[in-house]
């Protein structure tokens, strides 16, 4: 049994989850020798908690805890600048939606709670609608998170320069769209890829 | 030459003007853009964010209708949704479970033979450089550009599979056959934050400051992008003291083709273009208030 | 023999119950501790910055002291044992510092330097040959070093850092049970234990517990900070963790003189907040009728 | 009167910066016995020695001073040209201007004044240097090797293979040496034995290598290609030609004591063959265990030998043997558990070292594979390895790296996991080293496939609490402070030269390192030869190094011997001394002082004389002989004055112009 042992609190380590992490991302997350070139090119880690390199290191000891709720896996763009240049061809944004899905599937406390409310309210727009509606979007998230008036002046700008279309576009094949996601969530229940 | 056109769902609202730069410049170069009969959206980042099956699924929709009606080339503008539209593409050529598990899901079967490309991708190896120059009447000469790839055009690069990911230069041949000068700068591939913007406004602010201020000291007078995120984020969450243009390539490349609606592309920036186009085409851009 | 005692300021102050059973047993045994005339307090911490010796006076004039009596240097706790036996060592090898100091205090010190000793060595050599009237049998005895006894094992050559014995010789010549547990030689958290409340805790909950598990009854020591510590953060662990049970906690010195049976007036348990006289009333003197 | 030929190098600057060359040539052209000076760029260049031989035809001259570096450096070179020129190589001397000279001073004009010293002070010399020849030394075709692990095992038969007779001499009752003791090899888990049984079994039947084992150098005489030595076969109080290798007396013997072999983890009798596939596979008898040694008792194995070969009066026997070249492969020994304080000083029974592990991984081990903790023979489910135990540690004074641990460390690690699969494998290091081929590739697969766990960083301490033993370690990358309750430790020890190494320098008379370790020539380009010539080091006697090292050196070794044997003489530098009867008065001092035993006193004519082959040129009985009997050829006392006087003599060499 290993655990880390912090001041005065020790956090039991399961060396059993890094490979959970690597089934459910499809990443060999053990190869990683800490070289630190995902860290040192990732355009974000000044607004994350754990480097990605660290968050990795935290994923191989089985530091699950502070893992799933860092707020790194939500702040990561998947711009794949690190999945490009790692050594070992690890693919560091899967391994980030692994354990974004992870985090929600274990209801832990969400590193950035606005990040994911926004990505729910988009995919339940597309749900509905079949294409984005961003005006709808923006709209919902706004109510759902309380900031109502954050980024108005320039919500009112891409307004007036019709770049916000004020109705949504709906696309015929709804129908086979819900049966997709229906598919989709019967798959997942089973445990898929979680 | 005929291909499937995939517009994505921000070239109907945030990017109008790509939209309709694309759709009058590909035919001014002999591509006929036939869009694919009702696509969805591709899911972007939420989808492979929140579920691994959807964000396969949803575009692999997209390229069954394309497969439906009989294309083998999908055009997407948008680089996120080349990027998801090709991942799709890549798992299906592969097969194995994931394949079944899209086609389970969708609800087709996949026959192979479908390519997806990006739209600089289909002129820079399709059209080709020289036939664009060619179709020139008004050469940008002396128009100092970024061009500004962004991550999604040209990475991963065993996904994207187009251009160099570390020194693309596909957009800055377009550019140099319209008679702009495309000058190397720093941040060509640099990530401008994407989605995070709606969310996270402060953190692509401070992005898109980088990126701007790298292209400031590159000379460069405006910058060129082929992705309507990346675009819209330049503008919406550029400092106040850098007034730097942001154009798509292809309404550079309406302009130096001589196509008429121009000006209407250029009505929509949020960054008035007229200083830096005025000398090329007098009174685009102009309008009331900045 | 004749040896000249530093007692040391919590001794004669605080720790009344320590000084009364070093005294008494050091009469029982014919050691003649003659205190040192004008002593200070030896700092309690080895003062490890090397600009200023001035930390060091203290122990130079003890020991300049001890030697012009002819004697050897005796002191109880480990503190103050700590500090002079290193600042010994230090004379021995810097002679700069040596210089700064005798000019200060205009003494000479003895080139072939002064031994210092621990109380426990001279109560070992004695009791080999003296059967304890009142063995402790089946006492089980968990001595906890702590750190300043030990280390720097070069410097205090004491006894062996990682797996001491005196102590245990001691509990055996009583006639008690020694006990060794993993976390005896571990830190009880010393002088930061007086800010750090909660570190001090978390070090002293590893401590005893692991002294129980091994099955101690009671602790020993030769250092009033940690006497104080062991005893302090035991009893504010037990209010918040039933499950935390402390152990009573006694010097060394006093189980000798419960081993040679001490009379009533010099076993003096006011002093301890967890009153060990439960874990050896089996050898207590019997209580004189009023 | 010599005509001497003084040739200057310039070195490049490494002379010319410091001493003014054309000064010194000026000056040097004045003197009586100079005939003729030259310098140039690089004289050990071809160019170089092609104007030395063009000046030595041409100018006719009997001595030559090459005023350069270190004769070290090209004195052969030299000599060899001046023999092709026609001028006997020994009339031709060094002035080493370089190392004793402009490296060592900046004042140009004193070193140039002193460089003509050191010149002037050798053509004094070379004036009164003889002609000599070398003397030819006879070669005994035979080697020695000392241990015979795989590394001297590899050695023996390279050399025994091209046709020479071997004696290898090996301290233990067994060949093999530790890689017998092995499970599997890094980085092809290869069973060792199965890769070290064909080996020893070759050497078993080799017909030209006499094999002594229980034996041991006590005693070498002699010089290259000429060796005397004297080896001690210990008793094994059975007689191994009569011994059929039943093993009867083995299974009756009643004397059970821990195996060393099996480092203590399991026993042996008190008669006993170290392991199954032992060669030679033959009993003997531990003195210290056996019952009738000890006690005078018992005696069964004698009593139930079949064919009578037990011998309780076997006594050790002293063998001389002459052979002309020595290697010396007396391996490894690990650091000691016991001086590790942190880690319980070997007290806890189940923090074990890696040949331990190896035993208990062995099918022909304690447990016959199966890996157990030796204190309740239960199998561990959480395993921590420790590398860097004892290495890299200047408080243990083992500051080197010991090279192969990070290798064996995951190769235990992996065995681990093959035969525990649920079990959970630590690692705790500080830098992998894994520089071999195909070495990298193999952490990785203990990493990728079997899920061992590396943590960077040195753990603290070990203390057993109830069963398990808590072990005290950090991950320095994620900063995080880790605490592993763990049912058994591996060390990683650092590795040490082998007990007796130390005593057998002293007797082959070569130098060890401050470890411990036989010192080689030159660390990159004669790693396998020792400072005395003919004696070769291979394997870990000369530092910690896997087996490809040991037996590459080892061929590299055999190959440095045959090439000494390739020739029936070798020849013997004739600068040795030589004693004038008539003055001699017999006192013997010369004697007393010899080092090489090279000085004798004639018993007929109580006149002393020079073993002239075993002389090696120290000068020593030359100065110690009170009345000049004793001359140095070519470093005659007369010489030596005449270089003093012009160091001592008038400034600027007054009274030597011509």
């Amino acid at each position: 049994m290993i655990r880390a042992r912090a001041a005065t609190r020790s956090i039991p380590l399961d060396p059993g989850f890094p490979w959970e992490v690597g089934r459910a991302s499809g990443q060999p997350v053990m190869r990683c020798f800490q070289c630190g070139r995902c860290t040192n090119g990732c355009p974000l880690t000044w607004a994350m908690d754990h480097p990605p390199h660290r968050l990795l290191r935290m994923v191989q000891l089985g530091a699950e805890g502070e893992v799933l709720v860092s707020r790194t896996i939500w702040l990561c763009s998947a711009c794949h600048g690190c999945a490009t240049r790692c050594p070992n061809d690890i693919h560091l944004p899967a391994v980030m939606d692994a354990l974004k899905q992870m985090a929600l599937a274990r209801r832990v406390r969400v590193g950035d709670r606005q990040v994911a409310l926004f990505h729910r309210l988009f995919l339940a727009t597309v749900a509905r609608l079949g294409r984005m509606y961003e005006l709808g979007l923006i709209g919902l998230h706004k109510l759902a998170s309380g900031n109502l008036f954050g980024d108005l002046k320039v919500g009112l700008l891409m307004f007036t320069r019709g770049k916000l279309s004020p109705l949504p576009q709906l696309i015929k094949g709804r129908g086979d769209l819900r049966a997709v996601w229906r598919r989709a969530a019967a798959l997942r229940r089973e445990g898929g890829r979680q | 030459m005929k291909v499937a056109y995939f517009p994505g769902c921000s070239l109907h609202s945030t990017a109008r003007e790509y939209d309709q730069s694309v759709r009058a410049v590909a035919p001014a170069l002999g591509v006929q853009l036939i869009t694919v009969e009702d696509w969805n959206c591709c899911g972007a980042t939420s989808a492979h964010s929140l579920d691994p099956v959807l964000s396969l699924a949803l575009p692999a929709r997209n390229l069954a209708r394309a497969q439906a009606a009989g294309h083998q080339v999908v055009v997407a503008p948008c680089a996120a949704c080349f990027n998801r539209l090709k991942t799709a593409l890549c798992q299906l050529e592969e097969g194995g479970e994931a394949a079944q598990t899209i086609q389970k899901v969708v609800g087709f079967r996949f026959h192979g033979g479908l390519q997806v490309k990006s739209l600089v991708q289909l002129f820079w190896e399709d059209v080709g450089v020289g036939a664009i120059r060619r179709r020139v009447c008004r050469p940008l000469e002396g128009l100092r550009v970024a061009c500004y790839y962004g991550c999604l055009l040209v990475r991963p690069p065993e996904v994207a599979a187009f251009d160099d990911p570390e020194h693309p230069r596909a957009m800055d041949d377009l550019m140099a056959a319209i008679g702009a000068e495309p000058t190397s700068w720093a941040a060509a591939t640099e990530c401008c934050g994407a989605s995070l913007s709606l969310v996270r406004g402060q953190v692509v602010e401070r992005l898109v400051s980088t990126i701007l201020a790298w292209a400031q000291r590159a000379g460069a007078e405006a910058v060129v992008t082929a992705c309507p995120l990346c675009q819209s984020n330049l503008e919406m969450r550029r400092p106040a003291h850098i007034k730097m243009p942001i154009f798509y390539f292809t309404e550079l490349m309406g302009l130096a083709l001589g196509l008429p609606d121009v000006k209407r592309w250029m009505r929509a920036h949020l960054v008035d273009p007229a200083p830096v186009l005025s000398r090329f085409y007098p009174g685009v851009g102009a309008r009331r208030g900045g | 023999m004749k040896y000249s005692y530093f007692p040391g300021c919590t001794l004669p102050t605080q720790m009344k119950n320590f000084e009364l059973t070093v005294r008494w047993t050091a009469r029982r045994l014919g050691i003649e501790l003659e205190e040192l005339d004008s002593w200070q307090c030896c700092q309690a911490v080895f003062p490890l910055s090397t600009d200023s010796p001035m930390g060091l006076v203290a122990s130079f004039r003890a020991l300049i002291n001890a030697h012009q009596a002819g004697r050897a240097l005796v002191t109880c706790c480990s503190g103050c044992f700590h500090v002079i036996k290193r600042t010994a060592h230090l004379m021995a090898r810097d002679q700069e510092t040596r210089q700064k100091l005798e000019a200060f205090c205009e003494q000479e010190y003895p080139p072939e330097g002064v031994q210092v000793l621990h109380y426990l060595d001279l109560l070992l050599s004695s009791l080999e040959s003296v059967q304890p009237p009142v063995p402790l049998k089946d006492l089980r005895v968990g001595a906890y070093y702590g750190c300043l006894l030990l280390r720097p094992e070069d410097e205090l050559g004491f006894d062996d850092p990682e797996d001491p014995q005196k102590m245990e010789r001691l509990v055996r010549l009583l006639g008690a049970e020694p006990v060794l547990y993993a976390y005896r030689t571990e830190c009880c958290g010393s002088y930061s234990s007086l800010l750090d409340r909660a570190g001090a805790e978390a070090a002293v909950r590893a401590i005893v517990s692991s002294a129980r598990r091994a099955g101690a009854q009671v602790l020993v020591t030769s250092c009033p900070l940690c006497f104080w510590n062991l005893e302090e953060s035991s009893l504010a662990l037990a209010t918040r963790e039933p499950s935390f049970a402390p152990l009573p906690v006694l010097y060394f010195t006093q189980l000798v003189a419960l081993a040679l049976a001490a009379p009533d007036e010099c076993l003096d348990w006011s002093a301890h907040r967890i009153d060990p006289r439960p874990a050896v009333a089996a050898f207590l003197p019997e209580v004189k009728e009023a | 009167m010599k005509r001497v030929g003084v040739f200057v190098c310039w070195c490049g600057r490494n002379i010319a910066e410091t001493v003014d060359i054309e000064a010194l040539c000026r000056q040097l052209g004045r003197d009586a016995p100079v005939a003729w000076v030259e310098d140039y760029k690089y004289m050990c260049s071809e160019p170089g020695q092609q104007l030395m031989k063009k000046a030595i035809a041409e100018q006719h001259l009997d001595a030559v001073v090459v005023a350069a570096c270190s004769p070290n450096m090209h004195e052969v070179t030299f000599r060899l040209a001046a023999e092709a020129a026609g001028l006997n190589p020994y009339r031709l001397e060094i002035a080493n201007i370089r190392e004793q000279c402009s490296w060592v001073h900046r004042d140009r004009d004193q070193a140039t004044a002193k460089a003509l010293d050191i010149v002037r002070s050798m053509v004094e010399k070379v004036a009164r240097d003889e002609e000599l020849q070398p003397l030819r030394v006879p070669v005994t075709k035979r080697a020695l090797v000392i241990g015979a692990g795989i590394s001297g095992m590899q050695a023996a038969l390279e050399i025994a293979d091209a046709g020479h007779e071997v004696l290898l001499v090996e301290r233990q009752t067994y060949i093999g040496g530790h890689m017998a003791q092995l499970s599997e090899t890094f980085p092809t888990l290869d069973c060792a034995s199965c890769i070290l049984t064909p080996r020893t079994a070759e050497v078993a039947r080799h017909p030209r290598i006499k094999l002594m084992v229980a034996s041991e150098v006590i005693e070498v005489g002699g010089y290259v290609g000429n060796f005397v030595v004297r080896i001690r076969q210990n008793p094994t109080y059975v007689d191994w030609s009569t011994c059929t290798g039943c093993m009867e007396c083995v299974e009756k013997c009643p004397r059970q004591v821990p195996s060393r072999f099996e480092r203590g983890l399991g026993t042996r009798k008190a008669i006993s063959v170290a392991f199954p596939q032992a060669v030679p596979y033959r009993p003997s008898i531990d003195a210290e265990a056996c019952l009738y040694f000890t006690k005078g008792r018992c005696g069964i194995c004698q009593k139930t030998c079949p064919v009578g070969a037990v011998d309780y009066e076997q006594k050790p026997v002293i063998h001389e043997e002459k052979v002309g070249a020595i290697v010396v492969a007396t391996g490894y020994e690990l650091f000691p558990k016991a001086r590790i304080g942190e880690y319980g000083y070997g007290k806890y029974p189940d923090v074990i070292d890696g040949l331990e592990f190896e035993r208990l991984n062995s099918a022909s081990g304690p447990t016959s594979g199966r890996i157990q903790r030796p204190s309740d023979g239960k199998v561990p489910k959480e395993v921590v390895f420790i590398q860097c135990v004892g290495s890299r540690d200047q408080e243990k004074g083992v500051p080197y790296c010991s090279k192969i641990c990070c290798m064996y460390t995951a190769k235990h690690a992996m065995l681990y996991k093959h035969k525990v699969p649920d079990g959970q494998a630590y690692v705790f290091y500080m830098d992998v080293r894994a520089g071999g081929k195909g070495y990298e590739e193999f952490i990785q697969r203990a990493v990728e496939e079997d899920g061992v766990l590396y943590l960077r960083g040195r753990v603290s301490r070990i203390f057993p609490e109830g069963s398990k033993l808590m072990v005290w370690g950090v991950d320095t990358i994620s900063g995080e402070k880790v605490e592993i309750a763990a049912d058994l430790v591996v060390l990683a020890m650092a590795m040490v030269p082998s007990p007796t190494a130390r005593d057998l320098a002293r007797v082959l008379k070569v130098s060890i390192d401050e470890h411990g370790f036989f010192s080689e020539a030159h660390p990159k380009l004669r790693p396998v030869e020792s400072l005395s010539r003919g004696i070769y080091l291979t394997g870990c006697a000369q530092a910690p190094k896997d087996i490809p090292e040991a037996v590459a050196q080892a061929g590299s070794a055999a190959s440095k011997v045959l090439a000494l044997f390739s020739s029936d003489e070798l020849l013997h530098p004739p600068t040795v001394v030589r004693v004038d009867p008539e003055i001699c008065s017999g006192c013997g001092l010369c004697v007393k002082s010899c080092p090489y035993e090279a000085r004798q006193i004639d018993p007929v004519s109580k006149v002393a004389r020079v073993r002239e082959v075993l002389c090696q040129g120290c000068g020593a009985c030359a100065a110690a002989c009170p009345n000049g009997a004793t001359q140095h050829i070519n470093f005659t006392k007369e010489q030596l004055m005449s270089m003093i006087d012009t160091f001592t003599g008038p400034p600027d060499g007054a009274g030597r112009e011509r």
